[in-house]
Order: structure tokens, then C-alpha cells, then sequence
């Protein structure tokens, strides 16, 4: 079996695909400027960078062609990032930014809190409860399997959703049938939404969980675009026996200083003021980020 | 190969199960079948079909996800377990990944009512009222093992989900002759015609109302039989035409607590459609936790064994008490 | 530090809740308080009594379970969180671990009904039919916050499982002045007397209800408004008054699901009792996933908003045609 | 804190307790061959050993005081293992085997298939449907530990049963709760209802799985009356932090050889000559230990 060849889009370097994941973040803050009611920003934030990498460059997935039976699937099984999807998934072609901002959480809106398949095609399926995406994903890496399929299913999970039960029954499966081309992303922002992680539910030591349900285990920082981009060209090959999880250390609320490592900013709204400081924010953490990269340029030399 | 059965013998409705998901998996290449460690009767399609059984161990919410990732990519898969575990267990899964997006998925199962003897953890007595719950799922409880593999058969070709409920399914009587009636999801058979009173039930208290009407019939009173194997969507024509032809006279026999299964689907169609009943008896499960004992002893003691029955209908033909109309009863 | 009020005034029932219960640990020493990750509002009681909180994370299975384990030890434990999940993902825990040794455990949340925005997943709709069917559970749906105090005090002294129905819970009109309604579990409220026809609804569309009787008022209609605020164990004895004191007219409005709840449970009582009813009509969530918008607008879609009940009830009161007789429902 | 005095029976060898798991197998045979239902004999004959080791040495628990607040709770959290447990705890002098044999399964008896509070004070909880065990003595365990109580939860699991993803919400909910009075025993035998483990559910690596959700792990042979009694001696305090988990190796149908490992005696009846066979087997078994106890005996000399 080989991969099936589809239109996967441009390659992009690591810098353009951060230049993306600045953007993706930018048009997610324009957004909450825009709608009245709360959106998960902080739990958006911490995954923009992963989306970015998923949907620019490691999903092999084709805009206009969404029923593509080779296509990877892609499960957002932490649904409450779902604008940040949808945005991510604009950009890439899916759907329009535009109409995005213009109708989402409205009334017939296809663009909702949590990912609807039945009025959203594009999406591969409905989920917001959290602890639904993996066992999902379970069941299509399955389905592709015995089509013969080289497809990958990848899933991302929020850490905090990783204490239900049903992960770890989706763990155990997934590794009880040999799920190569089952790949799950954790966004490991040590945040629920009402404590932080360590605090009340004890997750250490976690990757040693994902390794004793017999799970290949990556461990990156899931704010660097070159590591999410090496972690996802080494995947093992889809036929391959063992599910990989990649566990991305991650910062809630990443790019906005004032809402990072801040559980108020779970969900919310942003004034007119407080979008033009999250802009600034934004701008002001990609100038250092960009100094940074060049100090370690510059060491690297 | 199809079973052969006789008409009035005892089957297995499991073992019709297990044959007929092995006869459809040739003909349906889509078919699977998955389930959380209840996989006795099942060994036919395991063993013909190994790339599409799925036994996950107990684990009955990540089964039906399963089901769910693998219904959305094109398959039919077939859930088959113990009826209070998934009912229960995977109540959220049923509804969120199978019937919000509508997918054929089927949950087939067994230990629906006070069956099996394993005390009240491992009785499904609300399932009926939980599936029927649920939008966009069909509900079904069923009595004769032939018509189990007839169902699971007429499925093949639905877009959205069901729900197949059994008793034990180890030894069930074959009710209809081949033919004798007309088997189709959403239409409730007559199972034996009269013009006194109807009796409605499904599932493994079609059997008993059978001879609670045999009873009936040696004192000259007429019962109809309504086997409604079908609880959602409910047959609201047949049970209109029941009222008017059977003077109406009803009374709902189910192993289901009272409140919640056929007997409260019945009281919706006769609120929404006004129907002026003469009388309306419910025999069915109390607000008790059973307890052990075998499946005929529970039902005589919690008042909807065969007597009972016998009971209610003479009630219902008597002289126009409204029977139980004097209590609340305790809902 | 009791809740203080205004007749009319917006009020955030979770903080009832909070504040509620952060009073009762004073004067219950056994009273704990337990949430999968929904605790901002409980913040009072978790910092004064954080030996008796337990915040499991995202884990609605175990954290019933531990309810239980506590009660099972002499505790009054509370669950808090949002319905749909605690509803579904943790029902078998509620039947098997609760109600079956008849547990004084609490489940108390929010997003019953389309309320939210949250989509489809998000919605508890079914939840009360799911609650109702379970034998020795109490089941409540709250619309005014000051209540959700009273209910939860009165509670303490049940010896059973209770579940009480939230919507959002962030602004909810306080309904009744102080004093001016006895406030008891399994006593329905009459909100506003009338004697044309009884709208019964419950929770967060008692508000609703008041304002179209205020415009049937206009008509010259008498309008009942009848909080059923208990659905299990239901008024009996309140239903067969209404359809003796407003001419068999009844009208039911909720945001649930049409069948499964309220309108299903007088449905019940109509037929045990025999009620001869002059009308009868449903006004719920259709067999649909209810998708985004605001409160309101999902209200107005799905038919059962302001102007539906204001329609329903000029049908009740007028000229003697069955509402919706003519087709079957789709239920 | 110290632990509640309870009158806690008199203390036993390891010789007397290996004779009290004889005597258990042997009643329970005996029931089997006079109760006309099936019962589940595999997963009785695997947890003998354990709940002799449990009901005559370990439990600090009296049969005249059933509602003592200091009491270690007992939770089966295998269910199915009822009727082994009734008459272990017959033989702890809390009911009378006569009447268990008596009335067993039959209607209005308090001794039925799964264990039932309501009918049947003394055990602690009603069981029976996999994966609940765990969840409620986690918070029988937090109880005690409010009031003061220097008790212990013990609670025996199947292995089957740990599939269940609500046994690794408990598993996190013990952990983070920090419960060293939960004590947990897992019946290792490596089979379910109609598989044997690893074949369709990897359960391997069973122990870091444990380790991982952060639980003081002991792995025991479960049919060793001396690794048994030495484990429960030295479960660390039961104000510690940790909660210890006993993996205990067994064999499904242990003791009577043809039902060992045999997916058939999952669950059955005995009739009269299946019975003979099997107190046959039972007692060739009790020999071939002996011997092999003698011979331990003169090696270690
Ligand atoms: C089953 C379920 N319970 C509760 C919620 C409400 N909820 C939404 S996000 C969230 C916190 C999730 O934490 P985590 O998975 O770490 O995601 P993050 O917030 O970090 O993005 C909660 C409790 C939900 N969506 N589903
Ligand atoms: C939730 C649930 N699902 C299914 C069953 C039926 N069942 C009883 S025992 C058993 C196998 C359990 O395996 P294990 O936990 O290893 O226990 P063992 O049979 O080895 O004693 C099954 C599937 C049940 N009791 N509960
Ligand atoms: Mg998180
Ligand atoms: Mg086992």
C-alpha cells in the first residue's frame, strides 16, 4: 500500500507556517472582537500553533475534494476549539473566513461552540463533549484500515479531557488493533477550566500513562513549529502497529500575555479595549519570539 | 445458512442473531459486528469475518464510539451486548455520536426486563424509555427469535439507528407461522384479533398475553393481541383503530417499569389524539428494585405475571369500574 | 450568607447555588460538594470547606461514584455540573450506584433545554425523561433562582436521590415573592390562577408562560399557569383539579422535548385517570438536533417560543377543533 | 490517629488459611452441584485465595458489628464473585452457609447472583455491574479519611474489568485524592468472559499502567496464601498518600483442573457427576501443593 496522492497544497517552511499560526491567532482575537457571546479563546490559543502544522502541513486533505475516501481524518475530540478549526481550516481553503465571522454562533449558523458535521460538512464529525473524539477516531482508523486505506486518523484532545474514562477505553483499543494510523495530539496546557492541572487531578507522571496503554509517545513543546513539524514527518507509517500520541507542552491562552496561565480566560469576550491590548499582545510575543529565534540562530552558528 | 425453526419450538434468539449477522456479512461487505466482551453467540461472524469483529473488552462506551467512527465512514456496524450496560453505560455515546448524526448504527441485546435471574445491576428495565428518548432512534422489543433475524435483515437498508431489545434469548418460543403476518418496523401486529378489549405488549411478554387471551377466550371474551414491537415510532393508526374496534378497552402488559415503555407511549397518542378510552390498564414493572428470582416468579410477584394479566383483563370487560382509578398511582 | 432579593429582579441561580450551599456546610457537617470541573460557581464552599469538595477534573463517571461511595458512609453529597453530560455519560452510575440503595445524593446543573448556544452536544433535552424513568429518583426543574435555594435546604432532609434542572442559570428572573407560594417537592405551583384553560410548564419557560397568559388576559382569556416544577413525583391530585376547574383545556409547555417529559408524564395521568379532556397540546423541542442560536431564537424556531404559546392557547379556548388532530405527531 | 480496635477473629497460619481457601472451594463446589442455575465458577475458584486472605486476615471487620464506623469496608468490585464472597464471609461468621445453599438465586433470598445491599446487610454495596467498585470505594475511602477513620477500603477487581474507563477516572480520582487507605486487588487471570486477555484486548503492561496513574504497586502470585497474607501486612499506612493496587496472578477455575484456563467454565452448572469430578480435582490439586509445598520446605533447608 502507498499513501494515496492527493492535492495536500503548498509546502510551507517553518517560518511561513508561523507566520500562519500569528495569523490564525490574529484572525481568532478579530473574531472575539466581533462576537457578543464567549468563546473559549484560552483553550483556542493553546492549539493554534498545532492546527496550523495539522492543516498546512501534515493532514493530507484536499479542500475540494472532502468526501476523498484516502483523505486523512482529521477529529477535533476537544471540541471547544472549534473556531479555531474552523479558522485554521479557512485559511487553508475549506471555508470562508468572511462568513465565519459574519454568522458564527448565530441562528442557522454552520459555524457554532462545538463543530456540527450535520450542518458543516468539511468537518469530519460532531463532538464538544469531551472524551467522544478518540474513540471516534478509533473507529474510522479501523474502517480505513480494512479498506486498505493508507490514510492517517489524527485526533486532538485537551489534557483535562484526558481524565474521562472513555480515552483511556479509546487508548486501550486503539492499541488492541494495532492502530498505526491512529495519531493523537494532546494539548498539554495543564489548564481544566476551573484549576489548573497537578492542582486537583493529579496527571503525572502523564506521558508514562500513554506509554503503559502501549502507546508510541512524542513528546514536544507544541509552541515550536519546527518540532510540531518534525514530530509529524516522523510518524511511523500508517501500517505500522503502534498508535503515537504527541504530547504538545502547550501555554493556555498562548500569545496573549494577560491571558496566559489565567483560568478567567477560559472563555470569554473581548471589549473593544481589551482586543486592541490582545492585539498588541499578540504582536508584542511574536517580536520577542522572533528575537528569540534569532539569539538561537545566532548561538546555533 | 438461514435457521429453521418450527412454528410454537423453542430457539435461541442469540443464536438467530449470530447466524443471521453471519449470513449478512457475505452479502453486506460494509457489516460489522462489535461488542464489549458478550461475544458467545457471535463466533460465526468472528471467525468467518475476523477483520470486521470487534471485541473490545469491557469497555461498552469506546464500542459504540467505534461504532459511530465506523458508521460515518460508510460501514453498518452492529453493537451487540447486555442491554443495561449499553443502554446505560453508553447512553451518551448512543446519543451524541449515533443519533445526533443520525448513523446506522444497531444496538442489538440482551436482559431486557426481569430476566436472567442477576438481580436489579443487570436488569434493563428503563431501556425503552431511555431509547425512546432519544431523537432520531427507532426502538424495538422482541418476542419471536425468528423475527429477530427478520428485523436485523429489513435493517440493512435504514439510514438511521435502532435499538433491538431481547429477554434472555437462550430459549424463546417461536410465536408466527412464516407468512402469518406482515413483519415491518413501525407497524405493530395483530398477533390475535378480538373485539372486547386490546392487550398490547412486546418483547417476552407476547407469549404470555397469548395465554392470557386463550384464558379470556374460555369465559367468551374476545381479546385482541397487539404484539408492538415497535415502541418508537409508535403505530398511532393501529392503536386509533384498537379504541374504536375493541370499545376502548385497553390494557399494556410489558416486562418495563410501567412508566416510560409502551404503556406511557400509548398514554401520549391517547392524550395527543383525545381518545375516549373505556378503560386503560397498565401491567408492567412498580418504582421497585426487583430483586433475584426467575424471570416467571418476578413477574407474578410484581403483579404482571400471567394472573395478573388473566386479572386486568377481566377487569377491563367488567362493569365499567375504571380499574385503579381510586389511588394515585405512585409515578 | 443568605441570597437577598427582589421580586423581579434578574438573579444568577448558580450563584444561588453557590452561596446556598456554602450556608448549608455550615449547619450539615456531612454535606459534601462534588463537580467534574464545573466549580466557579462553588468557590464559597470549596475555599470554607475544602476537605468536603472534591473536583474530580473531566470525569462524570467517578464523580457519581464517589457520591454514592460518601452517601453510602452517612454524607449528603451534591453533584454539580452542566446536565447533558452529567445526565448521559454518568447514567448508569446514577441508577445502579444512586437510586438503586436509594442514596440521598443531590445532582444539581445547568443547560437543561436549548439554552446556551453550546449546539447540540451541549443541550440536555432528553434529560428529564432520562431522570423520570429512574425508580426512586425525584426529579425538579427550576426556573426561579430564589427557589433553587429553597428546594436545595428542603432537601437535606430526603433520604432519597434528587435531581434538579437547571438552564443556563447565570440570569434568571425571580418569579415569586416571598411567601406567596408554598414551595414543596411534588406540589405543583399554581403561578397565576385562571379558569379557561391550564398551561403547565416548568424551569426556565415559567416565565414564558406568565406572559402569554398576560396576553391571553388581553383577549379576556384565563389562563392557569401551573409551575410543575416536580415532575417525579408528579401532581396528581393538581392535574385532575385543573381539568375539572378549566373545562379539560391543557396546554404544556417545555424546553424539553415534547415526549419524554412533562407533556408526557400528564399524558400518563390522562390515561390512568381517564381525564376527558377538551384539549390537549404539546409545545416542546420537535424530534430534531436544535443546532445554534440564542435562547430565544431556538424557542421561536422550534415552535414552542412566546408567540406559539400565545397560538396554542387561542386554540385551547377556541372553537372545539382538536389542535394538530388531523396528523399524526411524529413521535 | 491509630487504627479502631475491632474484634477482628482470631489470627491465622498461612497453613490455616490455605486450609480455610480449601474449604471455601469446597462449599462453593458443593453450592454449584446443588443450585440448578449457572454460576460463575472461573471467576470464584480464581479469587478463593484472595478473599480467605482477605476475610480471615486482612479486614479489620466484625461479624456482630456490621455498622461499626471503624471497620475496613470490603467493596466485590467483580461482582460475579458473589456467592464466593458470601461464603467467605459464612466462613468469617457473618451468615450461614446452610442458608446461603438453601435459598441461593431463589426468589426473596438475599443471596443472589450479584451482591445486594438492600437485601443483604453486611457487604457494603450492591455490585454486579463492572467498573463501578472502585469509583465508590474511592468515596468510601475520602469519607473515612473526613471523619478521622484510620479504616481501610479494600476492593478486588477483575482484570476484564479494568477495561472499563471508569476504573481509570477512579484510578486518577484515588490518586489525586490521595487515599493510602484504598487498596485495591486485581484478579490477574488473564481471562474475560469470552476471551483471554492480550488476545483481544492488550491489557500488557498491565502493572505500569497502575504505576503510571501514580498507585503503590505489589505484584503477588494470587493463589500464594504467604505472598497474600505478606502483602496485606505490608500495605503501607492508611494515611499515606499513595493508593497500592495487589496485582494478584491467578488462574481462572484455580483448583480444579479441567475448568483452569478454560473459557467454558466462564460461567456453569455442575451436575452430580460434574461434581465429583470436580471435588476430585479439587482435592488432587490440595495434594500436588502439599507436595510441592514440601518440597519448597526441604529446599529452603
Ligand atoms: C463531557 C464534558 N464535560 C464538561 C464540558 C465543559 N468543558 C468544556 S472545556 C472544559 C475544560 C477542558 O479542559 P481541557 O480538556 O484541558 O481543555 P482546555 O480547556 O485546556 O482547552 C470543560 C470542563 C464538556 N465540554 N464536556
Ligand atoms: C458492565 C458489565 N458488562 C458486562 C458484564 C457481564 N460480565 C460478567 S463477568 C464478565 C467478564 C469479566 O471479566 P473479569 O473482570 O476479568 O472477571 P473474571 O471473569 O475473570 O472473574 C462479563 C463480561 C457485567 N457484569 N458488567
Ligand atoms: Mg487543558
Ligand atoms: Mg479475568
Amino acid at each position: 500500500m502507498t499513501r494515496a496522492v492527493l492535492d495536500t497544497g503548498e509546502r510551507h517552511s517553518v517560518a511561513e507556517l508561523e507566520d500562519l499560526a500569528y495569523e490564525l491567532r490574529r484572525k481568532l482575537l478579530l473574531l472575539c472582537g466581533t462576537y457578543e457571546g464567549a468563546v473559549h479563546i484560552g483553550g483556542d490559543l493553546s492549539v493554534a500553533d498545532i492546527l496550523t502544522a495539522l492543516f498546512h502541513h501534515g493532514l493530507r486533505i484536499d479542500p475540494n475534494d472532502i468526501a476523498n475516501p484516502a483523505r486523512d481524518r482529521f477529529v477535533l475530540s476537544k471540541g471547544h476549539a472549534a473556531v479555531c478549526m474552523y479558522i485554521a481550516m479557512s485559511m487553508r481553503g475549506f471555508f470562508s473566513y468572511d462568513e465565519i465571522v459574519a454568522t458564527y454562533g448565530q441562528l442557522d449558523s454552520a459555524y457554532g461552540m462545538h463543530p456540527c458535521k450535520v450542518q458543516l460538512p468539511g468537518v469530519e464529525c460532531s463532538t464538544g463533549s469531551l472524551g467522544h473524539g478518540l474513540p471516534l477516531a478509533v473507529g474510522m482508523a479501523l474502517s480505513g484500515r480494512a479498506r486498505g486505506e493508507l490514510h492517517r486518523v489524527v485526533t486532538l484532545l485537551g489534557d483535562g479531557e484526558t481524565g474521562e474514562g472513555s480515552v483511556w477505553e479509546a487508548a486501550m483499543a486503539g492499541r488492541s488493533q494495532k492502530l498505526g494510523n491512529l495519531v493523537a495530539f494532546v494539548d498539554r496546557n495543564r489548564q481544566l477550566m476551573t484549576s489548573f492541572a497537578e492542582e486537583r487531578v493529579i496527571f503525572e507522571p502523564y506521558a508514562d500513562k500513554w506509554r503503559a496503554f502501549g502507546w508510541n509517545v512524542v513528546e514536544i513543546d507544541g509552541h515550536d513549529m519546527g518540532q510540531l513539524v518534525a514530530a509529524i514527518d516522523a510518524l511511523p507509517s500508517p501500517d505500522s502497529d503502534l498508535p503515537t500520541v504527541v504530547i504538545c507542552e502547550t501555554v493556555k491562552g498562548k500569545g496573549v500575555d494577560f491571558m496566559e496561565r489565567n483560568l478567567a480566560w477560559h472563555a470569554g469576550s473581548l471589549g473593544a479595549d481589551d482586543l486592541e491590548r490582545a492585539l498588541a499582545a499578540l504582536d508584542a510575543s511574536r517580536a520577542s519570539n522572533a528575537s528569540e529565534n534569532d539569539t538561537e540562530a545566532q548561538e546555533a552558528r | 445458512m438461514p435457521v429453521t425453526f418450527t412454528f410454537g419450538e423453542m430457539l435461541s434468539a442469540r443464536s438467530v442473531i449470530g447466524s443471521t449477522l453471519a449470513e449478512l456479512g457475505e452479502t453486506h461487505p460494509n457489516l460489522w459486528v462489535l461488542t464489549p466482551d458478550i461475544g458467545a453467540t457471535l463466533v460465526e461472524f468472528r471467525d468467518t469475518y475476523p477483520e470486521r469483529f470487534v471485541d473490545v473488552g469491557l469497555a461498552e462506551q469506546v464500542c459504540v464510539g467505534i461504532a459511530a467512527g465506523l458508521a460515518y465512514d460508510g460501514n453498518i456496524p452492529v453493537v451487540s451486548g447486555m442491554l443495561p450496560f449499553l443502554s446505560m453505560r453508553a447512553l451518551e455515546q448512543i446519543r451524541t455520536d449515533v443519533c445526533y448524526p443520525n448513523l446506522p448504527v444497531k444496538i442489538i441485546g440482551t436482559h431486557g426486563g426481569l430476566v436472567g435471574n442477576g438481580g436489579s445491576t443487570h436488569y434493563a428495565v428503563e431501556d425503552l424509555g431511555l431509547m425512546c428518548s432519544l431523537t432520531n432512534m427507532t426502538v424495538t422489543s422482541i418476542g419471536d427469535p425468528v423475527m429477530v433475524g427478520e428485523i436485523i435483515r429489513q435493517s440493512m437498508d435504514m439510514t438511521g439507528p435502532l435499538y433491538i431489545r431481547l429477554a434472555v434469548g437462550k430459549k424463546d418460543k417461536v410465536l408466527y407461522e412464516e407468512g402469518q403476518h406482515e413483519i415491518r418496523i413501525g407497524k405493530g401486529i395483530v398477533a390475535r384479533d378480538g373485539s372486547d378489549v386490546t392487550l398490547f405488549t412486546h418483547g417476552t411478554t407476547v407469549s404470555q398475553a397469548l395465554d392470557a387471551a386463550e384464558q379470556l377466550a374460555e369465559d367468551g371474551v374476545s381479546v385482541r393481541v397487539v404484539d408492538m414491537f415497535t415502541l418508537k415510532p409508535i403505530d398511532v393508526e393501529l392503536i386509533e383503530r384498537c379504541a374504536a374496534e375493541t370499545d376502548g378497552r385497553f390494557v399494556v402488559l410489558e416486562d418495563h417499569l410501567a412508566y416510560g415503555g409502551l404503556a406511557s407511549r400509548i398514554a401520549d397518542v391517547v392524550a395527543d389524539r383525545g381518545l375516549r378510552l373505556t378503560s386503560f390498564e397498565r401491567l408492567g414493572i412498580p418504582q421497585v428494585y426487583a430483586g433475584f428470582g426467575e424471570d416467571e416468579q418476578l413477574r407474578d410477584k410484581h403483579g404482571y405475571g400471567l394472573s395478573a394479566t388473566v386479572g386486568a383483563l377481566r377487569r377491563a370487560v367488567g362493569p365499567a369500574t375504571r380499574a385503579g382509578a381510586d389511588e394515585p398511582a405512585a409515578i
